[in-house]
C-alpha cells in the first residue's frame, strides 16, 4: 500500500529535479518553470500531511489552505516575473541568464 | 481659564502659527499671514492678562524626552514672574506686531517676516514659561535661530548678513558655557533639571539633595557657566559685541528682540535661578562685576556713536548691564523691575526711532536729521518721554526701577556704585545729546526736510507705551500688572542715593545742552569710544593669531588622525577586502543557485542526521 | 501485480468504461457530425438555398437503381460521406512546420472537449436491476463534488491546442489567430466563471448533479415555476438568474470561437486562422474539437440554468426524480430530455451563427473585459444582496 | 485508489519534470510542466483533495502555463536551441538532484509515522460531521461524501479570512504590477524590433 513517505518521496524528487533544472537551464523562462515545480512539490507535502493527519476524521484544511495560498501567491508572481521576462527582452535581446550579470560585484 | 490652558494656548499658537505661515505663507498669500501673525499674538496677548489673575501654579505639558536619567519635559511655570514677564512679551510683542504692519508694508517677504515674529513669540513664551533647565535651554536656542532670522531678515543686504551669522555665533560661545553650566549642574544634582527640584536639592530642606552636599567649587562651576549664557543673551562683556550690530534687522525687531525682550531673557533667566547663584559667592562678585562693567563701558560707548539706533542699542547695553549688576547684588527683584519699566519705555524709544527713520526716508545718523520736533510732533512727544524716563527724570518709571538699583549696589559695593551713578550721568548725556541733534535745530539734510509724521497705525503703540513710560513705575499699574517690585524698606542714605541720582540727570542733560544745543558738527572727538574701544578690531586679531593658527594646527593633526587613521585606513582595508570578496559575486544565477542547494543539504544533513546524536 | 490488481473495483470499472463509451463514442460523437450536418442545412434555410440533401446510402454502387434515402429525407447520410472523406484524403504536413507540435494540437484541442463530458449529469439515474446490480446506476461519469471547477479546469486546457497549432504552422496567419484565440478564451473565462457564481451561491452546491436534481424538485433558474420556485426570494433572484444565463451563454459563444466570436479563424482576415495550414484528419479533428466543446458547453448550459435532464414541470406531472427509486422509464425519459435541451441549445448557437455579424477583435477585448466582466461581477454582489434580504427559504 | 495508479502518476509527474529540465525546446519544457502538473493534480485527487487537485489544473496548467507558452512563442526563442550543454553545470545540477533526493530517503527512513498507510488513515466522515457547525457541510458529511470544495471554504473563510483579505490585495498589487511594467514609454524613442 502507499504510505506517507511515498508521497514525500515523490515530493522531494520533484523538488530535486526543479532545483536540478534552476542549475542547470540558462533560459530564464524554463528556470522559471522549475521553481513553479518546486513550490508545487512542496504543496504535494503539504497536501499529504493534511491527508494523513485527520482532524476529527476529515483532512487537515489548515494545510490546504496554505496550498491555495501558495497557488495564488505563485500566479501573482509568475505574472509580474514574466512581465519582468518581456521587459528583459526587450532590453536585452535575449532570455539567458549569462547575459543578465551587471549587477556582479 | 486655568494655567494649564493658558500655558498651551500661550505656547501653541504661535508655534501654529508659524507652522502654518512657514509652510503654506506662499500658497495663502501675505495678507493672510500677516493676519495669522497678528491675530496670534493679540490673542496671546489676551490670555496673558487673563493670565495675570491665575493662581501660582507648575506642571507638564508634553513629556517630551524621557532616556534614562534625563527627563527634559515641556512643563510650564506660572508665578509672579513668569506672568508678569508673559504680559511684558506679549503686551510689546502685539504692538511690535502691528507696528510691523506699518513699518514694514513696503517689505517683499513679509510672510517670512510674520513667521518668523511668531516663531520668535513661540520661543520667547517658552523661556518665560520654562520650568526645567532643559526646556529653557531648548527655548533658549530657539530665541537664538529666530533672532538670527530676523536679523537676517533683509539678507541681500552684506552687513545684515554678517550681523545676523555675528548675532549666532556670539551666542552660540554663551550658549556653550550655558550648557555646561546645565549639565554641571544635572550631573551634581543626581539627574535633576526641574527649578523646584534643583532648588529642593539645593536647599537640604526636607529631603537632603545631593546639590546641598556638593562641593563649593561645583556651584562656582555652575553658576558661572549658567551666566555665561546670560552674558551671550543679555550681551554683556566682552560678548556685546553683537548686539550693536543687529541693528541691521528691521527697527520694529530691534524693538522687541534687542531691547524689550530676548536680551531681557538673560536677566530672566538669572532672577529665575538665582537660588544657584546664591549659593556661590565668587559668581555673585563676578556677575555684580561684569554687570557694572557693562553699564560703564557701554554708556562711554554711547557717547559717541552717531547712528540713532546704535546710541539706543548701547544705552539698552548699559541698562542691561543695571539689571545684571542688580542680579549679582543679590538684588533680583530690583533687576526685574528695572527690565520690566525698561522694556517698556525702551521699546517706545526703538519704536520711536523707528518711526523717526521712517519719517527721515531712512536716514539714521542724527547729524543728518535736525528739526524734527515739528514735522514730527507726536514721535517727538513720545520719544522726549521715552528719553526722560530712559534718564531717570523723577515721577517717570525709569527714576523708580534705576533708583532700586542704586541703593541696591550703595548698600552692597561702594565703586559698583560710584560706576553706576556715573553710567545715570552719561545716561542722561547720550540721550539728550540724541534728543537734541535729532530734534532741534535746523535740518542738515534734504531727507530730514521732507521728513513727515509716521502713519497712525505706527504711532498709535508709540502713544500707548508713552503711557507705560510715564505710568508704570507706580505701585498701581505694577502691582496689576504683577511686576516684580522690591517692597524693601528703604534703609539709611536713601535720600542721597535718590539725590545722586537726580544730580546725575541734571549735570548729564546740562552737559548736553550745553555742548549740543545748535550745533551741526559733534564738538566732542574721542575715537576710543566712537570706536568702541576697539573690541571688535581687538577681536579680530586674537581670532587672527591665535585661532587661525589654532585651526591649522588642529586640521592637520585630523587630516592625520580622524581622517588618515580613522577614516581612510579602514576604508582602504574595507575595499581591498571588498575586491577581492566580490570575485564570489560573479553575477551567475547558476552558481549562486548551487551554493543554495548545496547549503540546503548541508543544513539539513546537519540538522537531522549529525544533530540528533549530539 | 495481484495486490495493485486487487485494490481495483471490477464492477465500478466497468460501468464506468460502459458508460464512457457509450456517451462520448455513441452519443457525443454523432452529435457532433450531426450538428455539423444541422448547421450547413441550418445556413442553407437562412440564406435560402438548398443545402446537403442527395447524400443517401449508395445503393447504386451496388447495381440498384436510385440511392436509399433514409427516413426519406434526402442528405442524413452526408456526415459519414465528410468524416470517409476526411479519412480518406492526403495527410499533407508542410515542410516548414514544427512537426511534432503539428501533429499534437489536433489531439489537444479534441481530448479536452471530450474530458469535460464527464462531470456532465446526462440523466437522473438508471435502474439496471435486470443486469443484477444492486444500486441504481447514477447517469454521470464522474459524480465529482468539484463539477463546474473541473469543468473550466479541463476547458482551460484546450487552448493548448489552438495555440500550439498556430505556433507550429510557423507562417503568419495561424499564428496570428491562435494568439487571438488564447487571449480571447483567458479574457472570456473570467466572465465565464464569475457568471456561475451566482448558481452555484443558490445552490450552496459544487456537484452538477445535485444542482441538476435540486432544480428538477424546485424548478429551474430560469424557470423557476414550481416547488420552491415560487417562493418570493426564488423570483426575485430570477433576474440575477437571467443576467447570469445570458452573461454565460455569451461567454460561452466566445471560448468555442463561434460566430459572432469567431475571430480566430475568420475567413476574411486569417483565412482560415489557426488550422490554416492543416487538412485531412487532423484537421478534421480540429472540427470535431469545435463542435464537441460546443456540445459540452450546450451540455454545461442546460445543466446549469435549464434544469439539466429535468423534465419541466416533472413533479407535478409525477415525472420527478425520486432518488434510489426511479423506474427505468423515467430514467431514459430523463436521459432524452437532456438531449432534447441540449439539441436545442445547438441549434440556438447555429441559428446565432447566421443572424449576427462579426465583431472586431477590439470590440471584442472591449466587451469582455469592460462589460461582461464587470456585469458578471456586479451580478454576484446583487445575487448575495437578495439572497442576505430575503431568504430562500 | 488503488497502488497501481499511484505509481503511474508519479511516474508522470517525475518524468514530465525530468523532461522540463532535459528539453532543449522551452515549448517542449513548458508542456512537459503542464504534463507533470495534470500528474500532480492526479496525485492531489489520490489525496482526497479535489479541490487543490482541480486548482492545480485550473490555475497552473490552464492559466499559468499558457502564459508562459505565449510568452515563449511571442518572445520566439531559439538561440537556446543548439547550444552547446555545459558540462559542468550539468554534472553539477545531477549531483545536487541526486544528493538531495539521498538526503530525502534517508530522513524518510528514520521518519516512522511516514509509515502509515492510507488504509491506516480511512476518514471518519461521521465524526467529522458531529464536529461540523455547518448544515449543509454537516449533511454531506453524514450522507459519507467529502465537501472538499466546502470545507476548505469553510476553512479559508472562517479561520483565515484575514489572509484571504492579503492575499487579494496581494493579486491586486501584482496586476497594477504588471500594467506598470509591460506598459511602454509613450513618449520615448519608439522600439525597433
Amino acid at each position: 500500500m502507499i504510505t506517507l513517505n511515498d508521497y514525500l518521496l515523490v515530493a522531494g524528487i520533484l523538488f530535486a529535479i526543479g532545483l536540478a533544472g534552476v542549475v542547470v537551464r540558462r533560459n530564464i523562462i524554463v528556470i522559471y518553470m522549475c521553481l513553479e515545480m518546486m513550490l508545487s512539490a512542496a504543496n504535494l507535502t503539504l497536501v499529504a500531511f493534511s491527508r494523513f493527519h485527520l482532524v476529527d476524521g476529515a483532512p487537515d484544511y489548515a494545510a490546504q489552505s496554505l496550498v491555495f495560498f501558495t497557488i495564488t501567491v505563485a500566479a501573482a508572481e509568475v505574472a509580474v516575473g514574466l512581465a519582468i521576462i518581456v521587459a528583459l527582452f526587450r532590453a536585452k535581446q535575449s532570455v539567458d541568464v549569462e547575459s543578465v550579470t551587471k549587477l556582479k560585484g | 481659564m486655568t494655567s494649564y490652558n493658558a500655558a498651551s494656548v500661550v505656547l501653541l499658537l504661535p508655534l501654529l502659527s508659524a507652522f502654518f505661515i512657514l509652510v503654506l505663507g506662499r500658497t495663502v498669500g501675505t495678507t493672510v499671514s500677516k493676519m495669522i501673525s497678528v491675530g496670534s499674538a493679540a490673542l496671546c496677548f489676551v490670555v496673558s492678562v487673563a493670565t495675570l489673575g491665575v493662581t501660582n501654579d507648575s506642571g507638564v505639558l508634553v513629556s517630551f524626552l524621557n532616556v534614562g536619567k534625563l527627563h527634559a519635559d515641556i512643563g510650564f511655570i506660572i508665578d509672579q514672574q513668569s506672568r508678569g514677564m508673559l504680559f511684558i512679551v506679549t503686551f510689546i510683542g502685539l504692538l511690535v506686531h502691528v507696528y510691523s504692519l506699518g513699518y514694514m508694508k513696503e517689505d517683499k517677504a513679509q510672510s517670512r517676516y510674520f513667521g518668523s515674529l511668531s516663531m520668535f513669540m513661540f520661543s520667547m513664551t517658552g523661556i518665560v514659561l520654562a520650568d526645567n533647565f532643559a526646556m529653557m535651554f531648548m527655548f533658549w536656542e530657539l530665541v537664538g535661530l529666530s533672532s538670527y532670522l530676523l536679523i537676517g531678515h533683509w539678507f541681500e543686504k552684506p552687513e545684515a548678513c554678517e550681523a545676523s551669522k555675528k548675532a549666532f555665533l556670539t551666542n552660540r560661545i554663551g550658549d556653550f558655557g550655558f550648557m555646561i553650566g546645565i549639565l554641571t549642574l544635572w550631573a551634581a544634582s543626581n539627574g535633576e533639571l526641574g527649578f523646584a527640584q534643583l532648588r529642593e536639592s539645593l536647599s537640604g530642606g526636607s529631603v537632603s539633595g545631593p546639590l546641598h552636599s556638593a562641593p563649593a567649587w561645583v556651584l562656582t562651576v555652575a553658576a558661572i557657566g549658567i551666566f555665561m549664557g546670560a552674558v551671550g543673551k543679555s550681551a554683556q562683556a566682552p560678548l556685546h559685541v553683537w548686539l550693536p550690530d543687529a541693528m541691521e534687522g528691521p527697527t520694529p525687531v530691534s524693538a522687541l528682540i534687542h531691547a524689550a525682550t530676548m536680551v531681557a531673557a538673560g536677566v530672566y533667566m538669572l532672577v529665575r535661578v538665582s537660588f544657584v547663584i546664591a549659593a556661590s559667592e565668587t559668581a555673585m562678585h563676578l556677575i555684580a562685576g561684569v554687570g557694572g562693567f557693562t553699564a560703564l563701558f557701554a554708556a562711554l560707548m554711547a557717547v559717541q556713536q552717531n547712528d540713532i539706533k546704535r546710541i539706543l542699542a548701547y544705552s539698552t547695553l548699559s541698562q542691561l548691564g543695571y539689571m545684571v549688576m542688580a542680579v549679582g547684588l543679590q538684588a533680583g527683584e530690583a533687576g526685574m523691575f528695572h527690565l520690566y519699566t525698561h522694556a517698556f519705555f525702551k521699546a517706545l524709544l526703538f519704536l520711536g526711532s523707528g518711526a523717526v527713520i521712517y519719517a527721515c526716508h531712512h536716514e539714521q545718523d542724527i547729524w543728518k536729521m535736525g528739526g524734527l520736533s515739528k514735522k514730527t510732533p507726536i514721535t517727538f512727544l513720545t520719544f522726549v518721554i521715552g528719553t526722560a524716563a530712559l534718564m531717570g527724570i523723577p515721577g517717570l518709571s525709569g527714576f523708580f526701577s534705576k533708583e532700586e538699583i542704586l541703593g541696591a549696589a550703595y548698600h552692597d559695593c561702594g565703586w559698583l556704585f560710584t560706576a553706576a551713578a556715573f553710567t545715570a550721568l552719561l545716561t542722561s548725556f547720550y540721550m539728550s545729546r540724541c534728543v537734541i541733534v535729532a530734534f532741534f535745530g535746523k535740518a542738515r539734510s534734504e531727507n530730514a526736510d521732507h521728513a513727515h509724521e509716521a502713519p497712525l497705525i505706527m504711532t498709535a503703540p508709540l502713544m500707548l507705551l508713552s503711557i507705560f513710560a510715564i505710568a508704570s513705575g507706580y505701585g498701581f499699574f505694577s502691582d496689576r500688572l504683577q511686576a516684580m517690585v522690591p517692597h524693601a524698606e528703604h534703609g539709611e542714605g536713601h535720600y542721597l542715593v535718590m539725590g545722586v541720582s537726580i544730580a546725575a540727570v541734571v549735570i548729564g542733560a546740562g552737559l548736553a545742552f550745553f555742548l549740543y544745543n545748535g550745533k551741526d558738527k559733534d564738538p566732542l572727538n574721542i575715537k576710543l569710544f566712537a570706536n568702541r574701544f576697539y573690541i571688535d578690531e581687538i577681536y579680530a586679531v586674537i581670532v587672527k593669531v591665535f585661532q587661525d593658527r589654532l585651526a591649522w594646527i588642529v586640521s592637520g593633526l585630523e587630516s592625520i588622525f580622524a581622517d588618515g587613521l580613522v577614516a581612510r585606513l579602514p576604508a582602504a582595508i574595507a575595499c581591498r577586502v571588498g575586491k577581492t570578496a566580490r570575485a564570489i559575486q560573479s553575477g551567475h544565477l547558476q552558481g549562486y543557485t548551487f551554493a543554495l542547494g548545496a547549503g540546503l543539504i548541508l543544513a539539513i544533513y546537519l540538522v537531522v542526521q549529525v544533530l540528533p546524536k549530539h | 501485480m495481484t495486490v495493485l490488481l486487487g485494490s481495483i473495483d471490477l464492477t465500478f470499472l466497468a460501468i464506468s468504461l460502459a458508460k464512457i463509451i457509450v456517451l462520448t463514442f455513441m452519443v457525443i460523437l454523432p452529435m457532433v457530425a450531426y450538428s455539423v450536418m444541422a448547421e450547413r442545412r441550418g445556413a442553407a434555410i437562412m440564406q435560402d438555398r438548398v443545402g446537403p440533401n442527395r447524400t443517401n446510402l449508395p445503393l447504386t454502387l451496388l447495381g440498384f437503381k436510385k440511392d436509399l434515402s433514409i427516413f426519406g429525407m434526402g442528405g442524413l447520410l452526408q456526415p459519414m460521406a465528410d468524416g470517409l472523406k476526411f479519412i480518406l484524403k492526403e495527410d499533407f504536413t508542410p515542410k516548414h512546420v514544427r512537426t511534432f507540435y503539428f501533429w499534437l494540437a489536433p489531439a489537444l484541442t479534441m481530448v479536452p472537449a471530450l474530458l469535460t463530458c464527464a462531470v456532465l449529469p446526462f440523466g437522473s439515474e438508471l435502474n439496471l436491476g435486470f443486469l443484477g446490480l444492486a444500486h441504481p446506476v447514477k447517469a454521470v461519469i464522474a459524480d465529482l463534488n468539484v463539477g463546474p471547477l473541473y469543468t473550466f479546469a479541463i476547458a482551460s486546457l484546450g487552448v493548448y491546442g489552438i495555440v500550439l497549432a498556430g505556433w507550429s504552422s510557423n507562417s503568419k496567419y495561424p499564428f496570428l489567430g491562435a494568439v487571438r484565440s488564447s487571449s480571447q478564451m483567458i479574457s472570456y473565462e473570467l466572465s465565464l466563471g464569475l457568471a456561475i457564481v451566482p448558481v452555484l451561491m443558490v445552490f450552496g452546491e459544487l456537484n452538477l448533479g445535485k444542482i441538476a436534481a435540486a432544480q428538477d424538485a424546485d424548478g429551474w433558474l430560469v424557470l423557476p415555476l414550481w416547488g420552491d420556485g415560487l417562493s418570493p426570494g426564488r423570483l426575485l433572484l430570477w433576474i440575477p438568474m437571467l443576467i447570469s444565463f445570458v452573461i454565460f451563454t455569451i461567454a460561452m459563444f466566445a471560448e468555442t470561437n463561434r460566430m459572432p466570436f469567431d475571430l480566430p479563424e475568420c475567413e476574411t482576415e486569417l483565412v482560415a486562422g489557426y488550422h490554416t495550414e492543416y487538412s485531412s484528419m487532423k484537421f478534421a479533428l480540429f472540427f470535431l474539437g469545435e463542435y464537441a466543446a460546443m456540445i459540452i458547453g450546450s451540455g454545461l448550459a442546460v445543466t446549469l440554468f435549464l434544469g439539466g435532464w429535468s423534465i419541466p414541470f416533472g413533479p407535478l406531472l409525477g415525472l420527478g426524480y425520486t432518488p434510489g427509486a426511479t423506474p427505468l422509464w423515467l430514467g431514459l425519459l430523463h436521459i432524452a430530455t437532456f438531449f432534447a435541451k441540449v439539441i436545442v441549445f445547438i441549434l440556438f448557437f447555429i441559428g446565432v451563427r447566421w443572424t449576427v455579424p462579426r465583431f472586431r477583435y477590439d470590440q471584442l477585448m472591449k466587451l469582455g473585459w469592460l462589460w461582461m466582466f464587470e456585469i458578471a461581477l456586479a451580478n454576484v454582489l446583487l445575487t448575495a444582496v437578495i439572497m442576505w434580504l430575503v431568504p430562500l427559504k | 485508489m488503488p497502488s497501481v495508479l499511484f505509481y503511474l502518476f508519479a511516474a508522470i509527474t517525475l518524468l514530465f519534470g525530468v523532461g522540463v529540465v532535459v528539453a532543449r525546446n522551452p515549448v517542449a519544457s513548458a508542456l512537459s510542466l503542464v504534463c507533470s502538473f495534470t500528474g500532480l493534480a492526479a496525485l492531489f485527487i489520490s489525496l482526497d483533495a479535489y479541490f487543490i487537485g482541480t486548482l492545480q489544473i485550473l490555475v497552473y496548467a490552464g492559466a499559468v502555463m499558457v502564459l508562459f507558452l505565449f510568452i515563449i512563442m511571442l518572445l520566439d526563442i531559439k538561440a537556446a536551441e543548439g547550444r552547446q550543454t555545459n558540462y559542468a553545470t550539468a554534472v553539477g545540477g545531477l549531483l545536487l538532484a541526486v544528493l538531495f533526493t539521498v538526503q530525502i530517503a534517508m530522513v524518510l527512513g528514520d521518519f516512522k509515522e511516514g509509515n502509515k498507510t492510507l488504509a491506516d488513515q480511512t476518514l471518519n466522515l461521521g465524526a467529522a460531521a458531529s464536529k461540523t457547525s455547518l448544515n449543509t457541510i454537516k449533511d454531506e458529511l453524514a450522507e459519507g461524501t467529502l465537501p472538499d470544495a466546502k470545507l476548505m471554504g469553510f476553512t479559508l473563510f472562517d479561520k483565515y479570512p484575514f489572509q484571504l483579505q492579503v492575499v487579494g490585495l496581494l493579486l491586486l498589487a501584482g496586476t497594477v504590477g504588471v500594467v506598470v511594467l509591460s506598459k511602454r514609454d509613450r513618449g520615448g524613442k519608439e522600439e525597433v524590433s
